[in-house]
């Protein structure tokens, strides 16, 4: 098999994390790559959670896709969550003690899917418990029931590691653990190196080793075909094997960020925690200060007083903090100030969907702020894509002197990747046009250039305002200074077009002469590159156009997608109801997008509903939108 | 820079200062400019930083550095400032607006933290630059001349407030007692944490309520003999923050002057970060190394040494 | 002469108001159109502040254009700054007790203008002094200059009036009006009734009516030739001579408005101020209840609580305040509540230049806020556009149960107009979709409709969040809701579509057969309008298209523009540096503008200045950035 | 609506509660559920508003109108709401985070106001719903089991920020005292202004420090014969505001539970309009009729008579 593509699912808070941590690091030591991404409720306990994940042996995954070969449940809720969503001869792995489970008697199975299900039990006859279910899945789907005594095997685990029975039940989400290294043959250092990285030592380690064997001792009594994920053919080396919120956070540090303002929001804030945790950044003189503010007001207006300084600052943010940092990004905006916000895309619009991704707020970074001031808008594909960026992102900050804003969504930022490390040899650090000691007559924004020579505070006397100013930073009403003043930073924009080269900013995968290219951005890159692959194999010719930087954007290259292969074979790919790159090629092309796949459920693109989708395009279809993912 | 000799005039900026005829903000920043004198402030370590309103000009017309932010978000500004660069000396004018209207959340926040900076409100019970309107400051039933009617909201109480929230120099001080007010700004410098000073300043313009005249006669400096503010140990705080309180009600017929509350105890925010971060007063964030001859000081061992908990090897 | 043009400057703080508002009053009264803008300085006291106006009474004037007829000069700073804007035969009014004033010791002028009079004075060989440069406007420049003595007419106003001495200050503006009455020979009944409306009855009335005579007197000693406005020849009836915050305020009370929260801040406030004044509306039993906030946060917010009990809710402001409520919009936009904010447009970015005009806030008011929800955004472009606009965003806030952002420019806002008293009997008022008494079966967000049945608070029991929701209004994370839910709401903008004509979303005026189509929005309309006509004259075939809707857009017409004149020959005209409305053209036709009239030094545009740019372009020049106005 | 004879349970709404087993926030929704059934209360003129937190689903448990609104934007909503229709009885459950950190500026405002509703604030010293991290009310040096490092901002004291602010009923209770927050709830909606309740709420979940035990070992009530907040005439304001801040200081060995501050005197937001808009209570904003047959209630005539100041006629 190819890919192993597996679901693990559970009650939020009830140790799904630290199962799939732990898969991860066991896949990423025995050589497979692995691409995981978590889907959670706003909620702290007791909801369904799971994670959907992707392990090869051949290529580093960036995709996920439906069907999937193992679910592995925690509880009754995530089998009638997702035994649609088991493949032939895949696997379910479930707790046989919750046979007489019902579906409509699970409170936190929301009302339409009860209704679903509703439907699904009464149109296949089955009654509504787990054990039918269960039975109807082996019999009627083919499916492999790994049916154990989650309850049972936690007797054997006290018995064998003398664990008190009170704290058994810490270790539920280790069956998931043991069963999967134990069916897909995992090999025992790996498996060992994994609950190594989560458990470092002491018991909790020494009790999960212990129960992985016994729980293999029962895995072995089923007489089901193992999957066979084969050995990998992957370059050695060393892997990062992170969330896209960690690569970002790593980017910042070794990039050169020492003030980091945040307030605390989803999916943004895992980024600051890393952060934290790394506040001494690794050296006795490097440091980071990571401030916890009372609001993000708070916190990009801390970050752009830093910056005046001379610290490289940054803040991370999500979609309602984002709206609050408006104002102040156009303070910096006026007062170039190099400040880089890093913008963690979740379901809006408002509270909207707080835990889920999207592609939705590109048009609102790209314009938000009242007025005129020039900006940089860069977005990332995947997770070295994401590590990259914020090290472009923070050069541009300083060399244009001027706010970036660095789009990630949720779904890169919360999904777990493997990818070689980075070559940090090749990290640039360039602060731009700086002086120091001019003394008296210094003029922080002097009409010499478009990016005026910057001192730092603390070095020399200057001022800054937000209201229009001279070039000492003093206001000015004068028609004449505001015309200048405006034009000198406007004028940026053009400087910036220069120097982002066309290259920088986007990519293009696939054939050279297409039949239909998709268009997208973000987290799209990694399934829409599989894509062209699955329809080479169907024979259709297939590219995809990524877009990686809006402002300055792709134009000469969007353009000659849409003369060379024609507006009709052009199709927007996104993350939400609009096509809000769709938009934004409309304005700086004048090509308008003819036909579209989008979603916005707040689940990501999968593999297999955008081939479909695309073949449907390809038949006539003008618009997809795509509801897949539990 | 070394510090120069500079006088009171040095400190003065030849910006044209346009507040109106009369204005209280006139005393201020000549209080300013004497207090910065006397104390040597280098213009170049100094830092001057202001909110929106009349009063958030005055960055403009102090020759040190000077950052004219937003409404209301001069402390966040200032803290960003202050926290890369903790060797700075900052001081902020804010109005009362700015700092106890729109900025509020900002004002409670800085108090618990205690950053070593200086506050100085520009307590003008008005919304000046936007021609009068009811501030936080003005009590419920007054009614300054732009107002149609009389105020509806109750006004704050500044000092009370600024002690609640955990500031550890909080005074009062009036814009045409230039001595005193001069004097108080040197002692909130030499204050190490974050300081208030709730600076009565007439709006000549629109508020014929509190003009010099009805200040005049109610104004009176605290006194050493009678008047104790001064944190000694742990043991005092809550008593010294009580008195505080109950003397900041003060505020009709006899308003006092002077230091109301002064805690020289509680650590100041960049004393809790260097506990965990020894390095930061020596080499704080604005004055680290990030890159050598254009690459960055993170090699790649020691990217692995690092980010070990994150890395594989296969 | 068929329009009077003056100048009336001071210093900020010094009566100019007044000044303007009697002279205002008293031609509307003897039936002439005015229009007057007022321009400032970011300051309450002291710098140089000035009236433009332009009087008409062939036909209601809707334009300011340089030079003017008469500049009246309450200080030497006005003189400075003024006097090359008179015309030849013009009339300079000013303080000959400041003969000795030199324009290098007046601290309040900028430095950049005391460049630039330096060079003049340097080029033309006089002395730096007023008295000097009266002379040369006297004698080189054929101005008929009203030198005056202010001390004496202040004096004479003491003897006369037994004003004692510390007041006569208080009277320095009244020298313009009485000069300006007389010069012009506005009769004196007119006179009266503009001193009345001001200054209502008492002493102030009193020394002014006797203080206009004094100054009569003396300016009867002048023996130029007076300008000669002529008989009005416009229809009689009611006039509303009032600003566009004004009427605005005045829409707002009689269009049904019954909560407004604002918080202060320039050029928005003195909307709010009215309201204010009139918040016991007219009737015992009508009020509003005027809300000054403790931010713009608060402001948006509590607008938005209110409109949910069923109170027309509304909020004011500009840049900055905007900025504030971008987060509070997107939880309109989720929860379906009619909102309208007046969107008042000052310079940008940041506090910028905050007395100052723009229409730079257009695509951050189109684009605010994270995530996708509909809105609709209307602009206005004269003072009864306002009023209509403001009565149509009301209706159409309820009728589509989305928020409305209406844009007014500071021009527009800040300038005093006389209109013809609105229809108010073809004033509609429509409430949307409303219900009452459904008991518990209410579900707030049906999904019969793109626009559920919508009950008040206080009346039925419901449900609101800013989370994603079902049909009750709780917390909904599934899919299916989503897609449905989003679909709904997002559908709302194919219903506007479908509701407003595409005939109330712009306008065009001018030749059926145009050499060149002027495309703009906002306080262009008048000046724009007026332009035709001179082109005409000069034998130019032109024609304007006006924006009034940017969300909908009228698409179609600005296609149909695009195609029957060709893209070379349409021109951007906007107060902005970029050119927002040619963006939003592009965006949503693909026609890119490729001729601009741009200006964004915060001065409104002025009919010379716009006949001249469009006869360059007309020759070829594609870019012309609008530098006039002190 | 009649209000009907309803049960506790009723109050209920069939939304599953997805709050952690064991929260402290179950305690406040059933002395909620028990103080609107003892009430009476009509649950469509009742409005629960809440911000953003795991306190903030609140809004979605109680069966009367429920606005779920923003981070720390409960109170402005609130007084949309109240103050477009003072008729309805609105309850605020908000979180800490939400009330003292982003909101800090809407919770003094409204203490400025006395608007007459009632805040109830979820103390439960962490950001829950993100996971864990320090709140406003979590002292310095504390680190609950979220944290990478021990706190290092101090903690605001809601009690006596809110009596400062001017809220006109200041009182604590405790999520598991169900009895004493039933009642305290009852006396907050009675009293006419703003109440506001902190309530202590154990976060099981992150906060390993201010857990039940914690809490059971020092919480006390406040008892009527050494113990009385009620303000009896005007004089006796500021000293009762001193007393309960002084009360307020009590919080490490024993915690004191009770009404700190109570104040009857000084009139609501509501009568403050109703003094100059005599019709405010009668027909407030949200039952104006501002139509007839779909044309507005202002004709010509009225309009030249409410606007005659900008009419002239030629
Ligand atoms: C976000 C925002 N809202 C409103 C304003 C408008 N504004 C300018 S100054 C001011 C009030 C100033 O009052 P205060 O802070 O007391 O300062 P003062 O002028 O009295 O010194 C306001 C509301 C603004 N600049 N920004
Ligand atoms: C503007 C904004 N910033 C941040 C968030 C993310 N956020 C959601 S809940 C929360 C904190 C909740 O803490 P608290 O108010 O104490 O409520 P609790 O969960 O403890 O009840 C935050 C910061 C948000 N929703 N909106
Ligand atoms: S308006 Fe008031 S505060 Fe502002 S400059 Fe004038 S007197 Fe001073
Ligand atoms: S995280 Fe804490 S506050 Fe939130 S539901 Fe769980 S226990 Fe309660
Ligand atoms: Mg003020
Ligand atoms: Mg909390």
């Amino acid at each position: 098999m190819e890919e192993l593509r597996y679901i693990l699912g559970g009650p939020q808070g009830g140790g799904l994390e630290t199962t799939s941590e732990v898969l991860s690091w066991s896949f990423a030591k025995s050589g497979y790559g692995i691409l995981s991404d978590r889907e959670y409720f706003s909620n702290i306990k007791g909801r369904h959670s799971y994670v959907h994940a992707t392990v090869s042996g051949t290529a580093i995954p960036f995709h996920l896709s439906y069907p999937v070969n193992l679910v592995g449940a925690m509880d009754a809720e995530t089998v009638f969550t997702h035994f649609q969503e088991i493949d032939k001869g895949g696997y379910l792995i479930y707790n046989k003690d919750e046979d007489n489970a019902k579906f409509d008697s699970i409170p936190s199975i929301e009302t339409e899917l009860k209704m679903r299900l509703n439907e699904f039990f009464k149109a296949n006859g089955i009654g509504r418990t787990l054990g039918e279910l269960a039975v109807y899945l082996a019999e009627k789907r083919q499916i492999n029931v790994v049916a154990l005594g989650y309850s049972s095997l936690l007797r054997e685990l006290q018995q064998e590691a003398s664990v008190i029975a009170a704290q058994a039940s810490r270790y539920v989400s280790s069956i998931l653990i043991g069963s999967i290294a134990s069916l897909v043959g995992l090999d025992s250092s790996s498996l060992a190196f994994g609950l190594e990285r989560r458990f470092r030592s002491g018991e909790m380690l020494e009790h999960n080793k212990i129960f992985s064997k016994i729980i293999a001792r029962h895995i072995q009594t089923f007489s089901y075909k193992r999957p066979n994920l084969g050995k990998s053919s992957l370059n050695r080396g060393k892997m990062v094997v992170a969330s896209g919120n960690d690569f970002v956070a790593m980017a910042k540090l070794v990039g050169g960020v020492r003030f980091q303002s945040y307030y605390p929001i989803t999916p943004a804030a895992d980024e600051s925690f890393t952060l934290e945790k790394y506040e001494k950044v690794g050296g006795d003189h490097d440091l980071i200060v990571v401030f916890q503010t009372e609001d993000e007001i708070a916190a990009v207006t801390s970050a752009i007083g830093a910056s005046l300084t001379g610290a490289r600052s940054a803040s991370a943010t999500s979609g309602p903090g984002f709206d609050l940092m408006t104002e102040g990004l156009g303070w910096a905006g006026i007062n170039e100030a190099p400040i880089l916000v890093t913008y963690y895309q979740r379901g809006g619009p408002s509270t909207g969907q707080p835990t889920r991704g999207s592609q939705s707020d590109l048009l609102s970074s790209v314009f938000a702020s009242h007025g005129e001031f020039p900006r940089i808008v860069l977005s990332s594909g995947d997770h070295s894509e994401a590590f990259w960026d914020t090290i472009d992102a923070l050069n541009f900050a300083e060399m244009f002197q001027t706010p970036v804003i660095h789009l990630v969504d949720k779904f890169l930022a919360n999904s777990i990747a493997s990818t070689p490390m980075p070559d940090v040899s090749k990290i640039q650090v360039q602060r731009g046009s700086l002086v120091k000691k001019v003394g008296d007559e210094y003029h922080r924004f002097d009409f010499s250039s478009s990016v005026s020579p910057r001192a730092f505070i603390g070095d020399e006397r200057m001022w800054y305002t937000g209201d229009e100013h001279n070039e000492i930073g003093h206001i000015d009403e004068d028609s004449e200074n505001r015309i200048k003043m405006m034009t000198k930073r406007m004028d940026k924009m053009n400087l910036i077009e220069k120097n982002i080269p066309e290259e920088r900013r986007y990519a293009l995968y696939g054939d050279k002469d297409p039949e239909i290219v998709l268009l997208g951005w973000g987290f799209i890159k990694g399934v829409a590159i599989k894509a062209l692959e699955q329809l080479r194999n169907e024979g259709i010719k297939a590219s995809y156009f990524h877009i990686r930087t809006f402002v300055p954007f792709p134009n000469e290259s969007v353009v000659s997608i849409f003369r060379n292969v024609g507006p009709e074979r052009v199709v927007d790919v996104e993350c939400n109801y609009e096509g809000q790159a769709g938009v934004l090629v409309r304005l700086n092309t004048g090509y308008q997008l003819k036909k579209r796949i989008v979603k916005f459920t707040g689940r990501p693109i999968y593999l297999n509903e955008l081939v479909e989708a695309t073949k449907r395009i390809l038949s006539g279809s003008s618009q997809e939108v795509l509801s897949l993912g539990a | 820079m070394e510090p120069k000799q500079l006088t009171a005039a040095d400190y003065r900026t030849d910006v044209w200062n346009d507040w109106c005829p009369g204005c209280g903000n006139f005393g201020i920043v000549a209080a300013m400019y004497q207090a910065l004198a006397e104390m040597k402030a280098d213009p170049a370590e100094t830092v001057v930083i202001s909110g929106i309103g009349c009063s958030g000009k005055t960055a403009h017309f102090v020759n040190t550095t000077g950052v004219h932010t937003l409404h209301g978000r001069s402390l966040p500004f200032a803290q960003g400032i202050k926290l890369s660069n903790p060797a700075l000396n900052v001081l902020i004018n804010a109005g009362d607006g700015d700092l106890l209207g729109i900025g509020l959340g900002h004002f409670v926040a800085l108090g618990r933290r205690n950053v070593d900076l200086v506050v100085m409100m520009h307590d003008n019970t008005v919304y000046a630059l936007t021609k009068g309107q009811a501030a936080p400051t003005l009590h419920r039933g007054e009614k300054p001349k732009a107002l149609n009617e009389p105020n509806i909201q109750d006004s704050v109480n500044p000092i009370a407030l600024a002690v609640t929230s955990g500031y550890t120099f909080v005074a009062r001080s009036y814009s045409s007692r230039i001595n005193h007010l001069k004097e108080t700004i040197k002692q909130a410098v030499r204050h190490k944490g974050s300081a208030f000073i709730d600076i009565l300043q007439p709006c000549v313009t629109f508020d014929d309520i509190h003009t010099y005249d009805y200040y005049n006669k109610r104004v009176y400096e605290l006194k050493a003999d009678d008047w104790n503010p001064i944190v000694k140990d742990e043991n005092e705080i809550q008593q010294k923050m009580m008195q505080a309180i109950a003397k900041s009600f003060e505020v009709d017929d006899r308003i006092p002057l002077g230091v109301f509350y002064e805690n020289p105890l509680t650590p100041t925010f960049e004393e809790r970060l260097s506990e965990k971060l020894p390095s930061y007063l020596g080499t704080p964030p604005s004055r680290e190394k990030i890159e050598k001859n254009g690459k960055t000081i993170v090699d790649g061992d020691k990217f692995v040494e690092i980010f070990s908990q994150f890395i594989v090897e296969y």
